[in-house]
């Protein structure tokens, strides 16, 4: 764990003591699970985003894919009477197809990542109003599914499932990031794409698999927010999720010109974000101010990490200067 | 787009020029001279009578793991051309970021026109008369060439809003490129220049400022010959009006035309100071890196007959000259030199050879069977790697630590089950770092604290590290100090004599003709002849690069 | 915080809702062994109120009367919160869930009585456009429905019903785009709180005030303003005062066992109302009473 | 006018030509006024952006800054009583200290302009919900401010004044832009900043200006919108408009990695957004598609003109290889 790392996680635990000791129903079992439940959700969303974030580019289509892979989901399963062990890996597929086409868009055609998603942003959500007519997708009265709410949205041993799979996810894709070849070359290509390319590496490829990728995890997590609200109005279900997912990202050390940043970190950033939409519906705070927490912790956040790398880079340096004086003085 | 190319060479073959690197009898010269070693300082020429307009007193400076400058101090006098050398990273370009105001040093003071400072600014450096060409390239590539040499100092129209004169801007430029000798207008943009271009423009800016004290920190680098005549006329001229020149250059025998005096930097502090009449290249070695030289011999000689074609182009056409076909041909276990003028076309070459960039038409063939490339991966698969140009772009990845620069091309060399092993890419990485000399405190450190030359050496490293058929290198020696281009060159010479096809682009007329085995020149996107060892001269070698055929 | 907690929680942050506000604080002076709160989500979607009921029943509150964003499909979620906490519904009901009660008036009602305002200013027939804010909301559709009801079998007809996504420029911009498009529009309807003070000032700015029917919903200052005027026919109130007035003391009613106030069927219905010009003058009289309180 | 602004400007009119043959009524002078005035509201806001864009940085709060101070407008004017020749030289300097406070974090405290912006998208829409308590801010019915309204929602000689305020706004900034020094230094910063700096340049000084110039226009058009819709519900108010203007800015030729663009470009891109938006209403098309229009075309057109560059570059290659071939054969 970096020290990066270990910072955010202080932050937490501090606020999370401050949160427990204004209102110990903080730490009840029921609050601990429902929060996790969300971190599950929104963890699988984020760990999509750093892989496209860490290439240098980035994901602005998370909410509106959260929004149609979601209304198709139900739709095939409450609607159309597919068996979901058929729909569940299905729309993984058609998350990992909308990886694979930005991804292209963007190395083939050499469309800006920021542009390409933007438009996605744009006409996802307007093809996911139009499969409904704007109307809501949703199950009917009495319409369940045992296994695949056990798997997605009920508990083991009083953990949410989804938690579980975010766990299962994350040890996965730490591996796959910073141990794997792949990861080495994600993050050369984030830090110097050019470069990486003179190396023999091909980056196109790898840089549409970081997409595809962010597509499946994303469209895992649409899954799981479709079974954790069982309905769906496309016109708002998932606006702002990209937000969520890269400000996560950046609380966690990522940087938006790519090539840094750690999977613990992104996880430890989503843990954050939630345990504040926990506090501010805990403490009573106006939910209108839900945002400015939300904005104001992730400034103050992202200026003390920054201007304590300073702080350090200038310690270090003055140390530097001291010794070499110390030296020649001996000398 | 790209400008026109001037079909009437507008290049002239100076006759001054005269080679320094003289085989033995430098050698035994520099022993001579040796034996009385004298250690020239400041005091010894303290005679001179016209007073510094700037000095630097005790300068220091660290940065994290390395001590740049150690306790340095010298004077410049108006008038005079000062000449720095020193091996790569002994701290010359942290030495002129100090004076350019882009660094400031832990201690020691700088003293301009009896002012003294603890460092500068920017601004109060260009404020105080000092224009800077840096040794990294510093354009704006999406401004034209006149923006981008009165960039900060655009001549204004009244009025409130600060509007660009934009016809007096295009007025004062077009002399200074003239001056400079460049080939293109006032408002080509800078994109569509080539680098060498790209350093004249960088040249014609810091003749535009009314300096009193113009740095210029290699700027020859990737200059040909004739070019590199027209800068020196240049620093001739600007010292006839007054104006001082640093000047700092791997190339010592362009530092011995010019200078007036040589500061010789080694690891932070002043090696020596040589004054005009002792200014010789074999003195300057011995000061840089205390010991004479004598690779260089050993690497001009091929230890076998080159055998069969390697890497063949036929009839390649690439970006820069569409309507111009390229027939090459490297064999196995020989050095060929390529030669040329600026803007010749042979990076693009390289660039189409090493799949990087696609040919317009033609075929290349590796070992007689054709070969398509469709990326750098396909070409390093088959054995055929680049070392750029551009070190700092495409070379490396500056953020990367060394061991990780390394072992990039060849990761899954360094893995098990595709995870990467750490342990197995820093034993590639030490191995390397001591078979090529690295200066770095660990495999560890990061790539972009290294000086130039270092760099260099990891670029050249990480292809080492793997085995190849055909090596392109170009300009494999840009602002490579003269101990370590003796230790590339010897380098390429085991790697042609491991049957490896080397090659060597290079606006390096020493290097060329005394490392190759055959010479090709290449004159407006063509080969437009090819030499062979006992043909090699300098005048060949310049006929050839201005489309007229050899003597 | 010994006291018991009871909270409303309204479907996304509107206007319509400052009537609720009031009404809970006059039931606040009532209950002083309470706490009553009113809560907006941060967005109108069912994942967030999800998580704000979530929060809120672990912070102990004893009872929630919520406007649910899609009560339909939230069967689940809604049950999960009615199985730890006393859970009433208002403003659109969830009848397949456990709630206790549902107290708020019918859209489609509403939807009806829009029609009636329709049918008694164009006698003689005429083309409506609608505008709304998100076609695909329940509120929406059922207002829209009921009003297509109401319009049955006679000369007016509902020909289109453009959406807005709660953007306001973009609400005034349909209304300007449909008076290009559609030229022999006689009537429009606001569906939305909002739409019809932007339909007010889009025929305002073109010169046409007077000359278009103008339907509204709720009881925005410019929509009353404009049934004042003349300029707007009528508009069809709700009265979420009430509903959050009542629907607390029930609640209260409710926690200390008194169960007489929950009707069988578990609807209590408080009926929309025509404003229209003769009562206007009240209606903004009352409103201004109650908000004062 | 750059080859690449004649064909948006193409784009636009073949775009129009089309919706007048379906629907003739598109050429209405009222249409066109209504659009027009459009074009201006947004098109301020575009403009704001492009300056940001310029310099390789990214403004996401504009659409929260567009509500927050839309409110505290209406607020002072309608409900403080506040003179409104004070109330808008007041807002206009809050836009620009707001412009001030993201430049001074960008380029003192070195944090990432997506970060920063992307914090006062969620901080000044919370402070503006919590402003109004999630209320409405908006003029009591008959309250007028007749020279005000003349100069934001009133027309001269059939022209919104929105449109000519746009106008007028656009040939300062153009010149501002192209003509003087402080515009060449903004391209040259959004280049090669470094480079900037090591040329003396004030970098930090130039890029903040950059934002105050984004604040007080965006500022400007916050009044324009307050005074188009006369009421604003903060919570919603000026969502997305944020994407507006950088789809704009990109449409027109901008790129986002900085340098590049034009202000002729940002002002087609403009216009082309708002036509595909009144081409919606006009021709029928269901409002859910909207959004999906919207990406659609985006994405056409930065494809068309990527590979329309591409197409042409080829195109001078074949000639040029043509040509040599020819002459080679006449040697
Ligand atoms: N920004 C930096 N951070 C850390 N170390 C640095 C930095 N810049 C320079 N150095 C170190 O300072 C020393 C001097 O570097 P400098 O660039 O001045 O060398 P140089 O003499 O110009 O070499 P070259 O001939 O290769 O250009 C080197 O060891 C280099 O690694
Ligand atoms: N992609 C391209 N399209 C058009 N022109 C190009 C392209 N790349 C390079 N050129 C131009 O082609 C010419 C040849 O450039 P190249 O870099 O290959 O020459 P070089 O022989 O390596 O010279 P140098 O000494 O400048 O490195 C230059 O004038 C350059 O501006
Ligand atoms: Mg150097
Ligand atoms: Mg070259």
């Amino acid at each position: 764990m970096s020290k990066k790392d270990l910072g955010l996680l202080i932050l937490i635990l501090v606020v999370g003591a401050v949160v427990a000791i204004i209102n110990p129903r903080f730490l009840l079992p029921i609050n601990l699970a429902n929060t996790s439940n969300l971190i599950g959700l929104f963890g699988i969303l984020a760990i999509g985003q750093a892989f496209v974030i860490i290439t240098g580019g980035i994901e602005l289509s998370v909410g509106s894919v959260v929004a149609l892979l979601g209304v198709l989901f139900i739709d095939f399963i409450a609607t159309r009477g597919m068996a979901w062990p058929v729909a569940l890996p299905l729309i993984l597929i058609l998350g990992g197809m909308i990886g694979l086409a930005h991804g292209w868009l963007i190395t083939r055609l050499k469309l800006q990542p920021f542009v390409v998603t933007l438009c996605g942003l744009l006409i996802y959500r307007g093809v996911a109003r139009f499969y409904t007519a704007d109307g809501t997708a949703g199950f009917a009265f009495g319409q369940n599914f045992p296994e695949l709410e056990f798997l997605t949205a009920g508990r083991s041993w009083g953990v949410p499932n989804s938690f579980i799979a975010l766990i299962v996810i994350a040890i996965v894709m730490w591996v796959v990031l910073h141990r794997s070849v792949f990861g080495r070359y994600l993050y050369a290509i984030g830090k110097n794409e050019e470069a990486a390319k003179y190396s023999g590496i091909r980056t196109g490829r790898v840089v549409m698999a970081a997409y595809v990728i962010c597509g499946v995890l994303t469209a895992l997590s649409a899954i799981y927010f479709a079974m954790y609200t069982r309905s769906i109005s496309p016109a708002s279900h998932g606006q702002f999720y990209e937000l969520y997912a890269i400000a996560a990202a950046v609380l966690g050390g990522f940087s938006l010109r790519g090539g840094e940043g750690s999977l613990i970190g992104v996880i430890l950033g989503t843990v954050l974000l939630q345990e504040l939409q926990n506090l501010v519906n805990l403490l009573g705070i106006p939910s209108s101010l839900n945002f400015a927490v939300m904005g104001g912790v992730i400034l103050i956040g992202v200026l003390v990490d920054q201007q304590w790398g300073v702080f350090r880079e200038r310690r270090l340096m003055l140390e530097a200067t001291r010794k070499g004086a110390a030296g020649a003085a001996a000398e | 787009m790209w400008h026109e190319h001037d079909p009437e060479p507008k290049v002239r073959i100076s006759e001054k020029w005269e080679p320094v690197f003289a085989g033995d009898h430098a050698q035994t010269r520099a022993h001579r001279l040796l034996s009385g070693m004298m250690n020239y300082s400041d005091a010894s020429i303290g005679a001179s009578t016209i007073a510094p307009f700037l000095s630097l007193e005790g300068v220091r400076k660290t940065y994290p793991g390395v001590v740049a400058l150690d306790g340095f101090s010298m004077e410049v006098r108006p008038g005079e051309v000062i000449g720095l050398v020193g091996e790569n990273g002994a701290g010359k370009s942290t030495l002129m970021k100090i004076l350019g105001g882009v660094t400031t040093p832990d201690t020691g003071t700088i003293t301009v026109d009896g002012v003294a400072h603890d460092g500068l600014t920017v601004e109060a450096s260009i404020g105080s008369g000092i224009a800077f060409v840096h040794q990294e390239l510093n354009l704006f590539e999406n401004l034209d060439v006149a923006a981008n040499i009165f960039f900060g100092r655009e001549p204004l129209r009244a009025g409130p809003l600060k509007l660009v004169d934009r016809a007096r801007l295009r007025a004062l430029a077009a002399p200074l490129l003239k001056r400079v000798g460049a080939n293109f207008s006032t408002d080509t943009p800078v994109s569509a220049l080539s680098l060498a271009q790209q350093q004249m423009v960088e040249i014609a800016k810091a003749l535009s400022i009314e300096a009193r004290l113009v740095i210029l920190d290699e700027p020859t680098s990737s200059l040909p010959l004739a070019e590199t005549d027209k800068l020196l006329d240049v620093i001739k001229a600007l010292k006839a009006e007054g104006i001082s020149v640093i000047f700092i250059s791997h190339r010592l025998h362009e530092v011995e035309r010019v200078a007036d005096r040589v500061v010789v930097l080694r690891d932070g502090m002043l090696a020596g100071t040589l004054p005009k009449s002792a200014i010789n290249h074999d003195q300057m070695v011995k000061l840089m890196i205390g010991r004479m030289l004598k690779e260089r011999e050993k690497a001009a000689e091929s230890a076998r007959p080159p055998g069969t074609v390697a890497l063949s182009a036929k009839a390649i056409r690439t970006n820069a000259y569409p309507d111009r076909p390229v027939d090459l041909g490297v064999r196995h276990g020989e050095i060929l030199g390529l030669a040329g003028l600026v803007g010749s076309g042979r990076t693009e070459l390289a660039r189409v050879l090493f799949g990087i960039e696609k040919s317009l038409g033609g075929a290349l063939q590796l070992d007689g069977k054709d070969l398509v490339l469709g990326s750098a991966a396909d070409a390093v698969a088959n054995g055929i790697f680049l070392v750029p140009e551009d070190r700092k772009l495409t070379g490396i990845l500056l953020d990367l630590s060394i061991a990780q620069n390394i072992s990039l091309p060849n990761l899954p060399a360094h893995a098990r089950r595709s995870l990467v092993s750490v342990r197995a890419e820093a034993a590639t990485a030490e191995k390397q770092k001591s078979n090529l000399g690295i200066k770095a405190p660990s495999v560890a450190t990061r790539t972009g604290t290294l000086s130039g030359g270092n760099q260099q050496k990891v670029v050249l490293a990480k292809w080492l590290a793997m085995n190849p058929k055909v090596m392109i290198l170009d300009e494999p020696t840009r602002g490579i100090d003269i101990g370590a281009k003796a230790e590339i060159y010897g380098l390429m010479r085991a790697l042609a004599d491991a049957g490896v096809g080397v090659l060597m682009i290079s606006s390096d007329m020493e290097e060329v003709i005394g490392v190759s085995d055959r010479i090709a020149v290449m004159h407006e996107g063509q080969i437009s002849g090819i030499l062979d060892k006992e043909q090699f001269s300098q005048e060949n070698v310049l006929l050839l690069a201005v489309g007229k055929q050899p003597k | 915080q010994e006291k018991p907690t009871l909270a409303f929680v309204v479907n996304g942050a509107s206007d319509f809702w400052k009537a609720a506000e009031a009404g809970v604080k006059k039931a606040q002076a009532e209950l002083p062994d309470y706490d009553l709160q009113l809560k907006y989500p941060e967005q109108s979607s069912v994942a967030i109120q999800q998580r704000l009921m979530d929060d809120l029943v672990t912070a102990g509150v004893k009872a929630i009367m919520v406007s649910a964003v899609d009560p339909k499909t939230s069967t689940d979620g809604l049950n999960k919160i009615a199985s730890e906490t006393a859970l009433f519904t208002t403003d659109s009901d969830a009848p397949q869930t456990k709630r206790v009660a549902y107290i708020g008036s019918s859209n489609i009602d509403a939807g009806k009585q829009a029609a009636e305002i329709a049918k008694k200013a164009m006698p003689d027939g005429g083309k409506c456009l609608g505008f709304v804010g998100l076609l695909g909301a329940d509120n929406a559709k059922e207002r829209i429905e009921g009003m297509k009801e109401g319009l049955a079998g006679t000369k007016i007809e509902l020909i289109d019903v453009r959406g807005d996504d709660i953007d306001q420029a973009r609400a005034k911009k349909n209304v300007e785009d449909a008076l290009v498009a559609s030229p022999d529009v006689t009537c429009m309807v606001g569906f939305y709180s909002y739409n019809t003070p932007r339909i007010y000032e889009a025929l305002r700015d073109a010169g046409k005030l007077g000359q278009i029917t103008v339907v509204g919903f709720d009881d925005d200052p410019i929509t009353l303003g404009g049934v004042k005027e003349g300029t707007v026919a009528a508009t069809v109130v709700q009265q979420p005062f009430e509903w959050a007035y009542q629907g607390m003391k029930l609640m209260a009613a409710y926690l200390k066992g008194d169960k007489s106030g929950v009707p069988a069927d578990g609807l209590i219905i408080v009926p929309t109302k025509i404003i229209g010009k003769d009562d206007v003058d009240a209606y903004a009289a009352n409103l201004k009473a109650m908000s004062g309180n």
